[in-house]
């Protein structure tokens, strides 16, 4: 049996490329990655990190949706948090842009999700880079 | 040369707008443009916010990523579709989307 | 009333510009301007007819087919199309497509041109 | 011999991001290790068929249908793809489209992984 | 009768982004724009200036052909000086980055092209940009 | 972790760049990356050729963008395609796209 671990990683900004928002689809498609395993894979619950400007992502009150009728990236990150994904933000880069936990989105209870976000120094970004078998970097 | 100048990135440095010398520049938030509006990296600034004799910030695009009006800097007036358009044909002649 | 053209290098989508370019379109409509908007680059994407709408992508056929029934023009950059593997029968419908020098007529005509270049 | 398995998430033709993941997946290809290519976002471009080529336009059809013909497996995003306004009917031949889960699969079988983000 | 001046201006690095490609493109599009013009109108010949990173656009001996199959930036730049387009590049630039007229596309003598590429100060291309009536930049 | 990092732009700062730490980091550039083989800037060569254990530069980038072999700095290590399929196979483990 096999068990690999897959780290997604979003340094790019939201709203200008598409990466960020295909970060977290592709993460969240990792629920229903089984159908294409053998019998005896496992894929380990996948962990995404919001990195340098990425973690601008990860602000609350995105009105996208609203204004021009897409999903907000809000949507996207509490779903992963629905979803039990792990997520990262990068403590050096919130400090750096001068956000705090106030300005992020630091959970998912209006959806019903038990997991957090984690603001978390770099060195525990590497770390999971370290742990990964793979690393999808959006 | 009354020039608008959209800046569409949440950009560091750009050697264009850094030697532009009309003599009525106008900067034009728009898109990832719109965080010079609110971040302040290391509690300073954006010098983009120093380049025009005006600056503003696209309503739409600073709501769609969840930054405070409150936030924005005072020299910042915002703006919708609407208004960039009165903008685009009442304030400036040219334009470069950078 | 003026005349805006607005040439699109960038692609559909993800960047959000074409998203840009066609709020800034229906603002400038709804004051009475005339506009044109020029596809270019991977702006031609817009010109692409069936963009099935999901609410995770921007959708953009249903605002800019209605612009056009409402008296915008738009037109997209021929080989940029064919280079995509866009022939004629996939085009938008009302949209047309020509050379690059219609651009150049269409900003040479206008009073205001807001060029937005590609990613 | 080893998988490879890379992910395209650029456009086609400007970006020539496309044509660096071709000419990988070539050399791989000729060394003898297994690959495949996952398309999305806009790099979902590559798998509409028709692409006309031009010399002043990096043109990927003939390539890419030579690798598959020769045992490359290229997968498409199917929502990405409709998004677009490319249906079924416009698909490459040889190429397929699935959701997004086939990527993480295939990354999961692959004893290397390279993921090429968007613009 | 109107005559009206554009300046296409280039800060984007080839091979990555279309925009240098296509903003020469659209330049040499000038020659034939008389044709959707009326009678009494001219368009003046177009100016292209590369700024910033954008002069790396002008390298000599680019080999996107024998490599890529797809046409240089070179030959791009050879047909503007061919077609009597005014090339600038910016003085400033060229010095920041290390070149000079040996590395850059000076002429296109080998296709019979009289005009030259100048080296210029961007106040010389600032001026050009207020003296256009539209600015296309790439 | 041999971690090999594809840079791609002709890019002055990368945070994750700037900040990893992992044993053996391999630099490879490709694309626009490749400038960062040749331009000096104001007479500096570029900080991305001191992050990584080895650098690496694709000779077909090279090529196109007409950038000189014999400019390059003596760091770097050209390779065409195989020989970077080659890299990837038996020298890196993981890879990271900037």
């Amino acid at each position: 049996m096999a068990s690999k671990k897959f780290l997604f990683m979003v340094d790019k900004l939201p709203y200008k490329a598409e990466s960020s928002r295909l970060a977290l689809t592709h993460a969240i498609a990792s629920q229903t990655v089984d159908i294409h395993l053998d019998e005896d894979d496992e894929m380990e619950e996948p962990v995404i990190a919001f990195v340098g400007d990425g973690v601008l992502n990860c602000m609350k009150g995105q009105k996208a949706l609203e204004c021009y009728g897409v999903t907000s990236l809000e949507m996207h990150i509490k779903n992963a948090l629905l979803t039990d994904i792990k997520v990262l933000i990068c403590k050096e880069d919130v400090e750096r842009l001068g956000l705090s936990e106030d300005n992020l989105i630091m959970d998912a209870e209006d959806i019903g999700a038990d997991m957090q976000s984690e603001i978390v120094p770099f060195d525990d970004i590497l770390q999971q880079m370290e742990k990964s078998n793979h690393i999808l970097y959006f | 040369m009354k020039l608008g100048v959209f800046v569409n990135q949440y950009t560091k440095q750009n050697d264009t707008l850094d030697r532009l010398k009309a003599d009525k520049v106008g900067i034009i938030l728009v898109q990832n443009g719109v965080y010079n509006a609110t971040i302040k990296e290391k509690g300073v600034k954006s010098s983009v916010l120093d380049k025009g004799t005006e600056v503003y910030a696209l309503s739409e695009d600073l709501q769609s990523r969840g930054l405070d009006p409150s936030g924005i800097d005072s020299k910042v007036k915002v703006v919708d579709y609407g208004g960039l358009v009165d903008l685009v044909f009442n304030d400036y002649e040219k334009f470069i989307w950078l | 009333m003026g005349k805006l053209s607005i040439g699109c290098f960038s692609s559909l989508i993800g960047s959000m510009t074409l998203d840009f370019a066609v709020k800034l379109a229906e603002a400038a409509r709804k004051k009475g301007h005339d506009v044109d908007i020029w596809l270019s680059g991977n702006g031609t994407m817009l010109s692409k007819k069936g963009q099935r709408k999901f609410q995770d992508y921007s959708s953009l056929e249903k605002p800019v087919t209605d612009l056009i029934k409402g008296g915008l023009t738009m037109v997209a950059c021929e080989a940029c199309a064919e280079a995509r593997g866009q022939h004629k029968e996939d085009l938008l419908e009302g949209c047309d497509r020509k050379s690059m020098d219609w651009y150049l007529a269409s900003c040479f005509k206008a009073d205001r041109v807001i060029h937005i270049g590609g990613e």
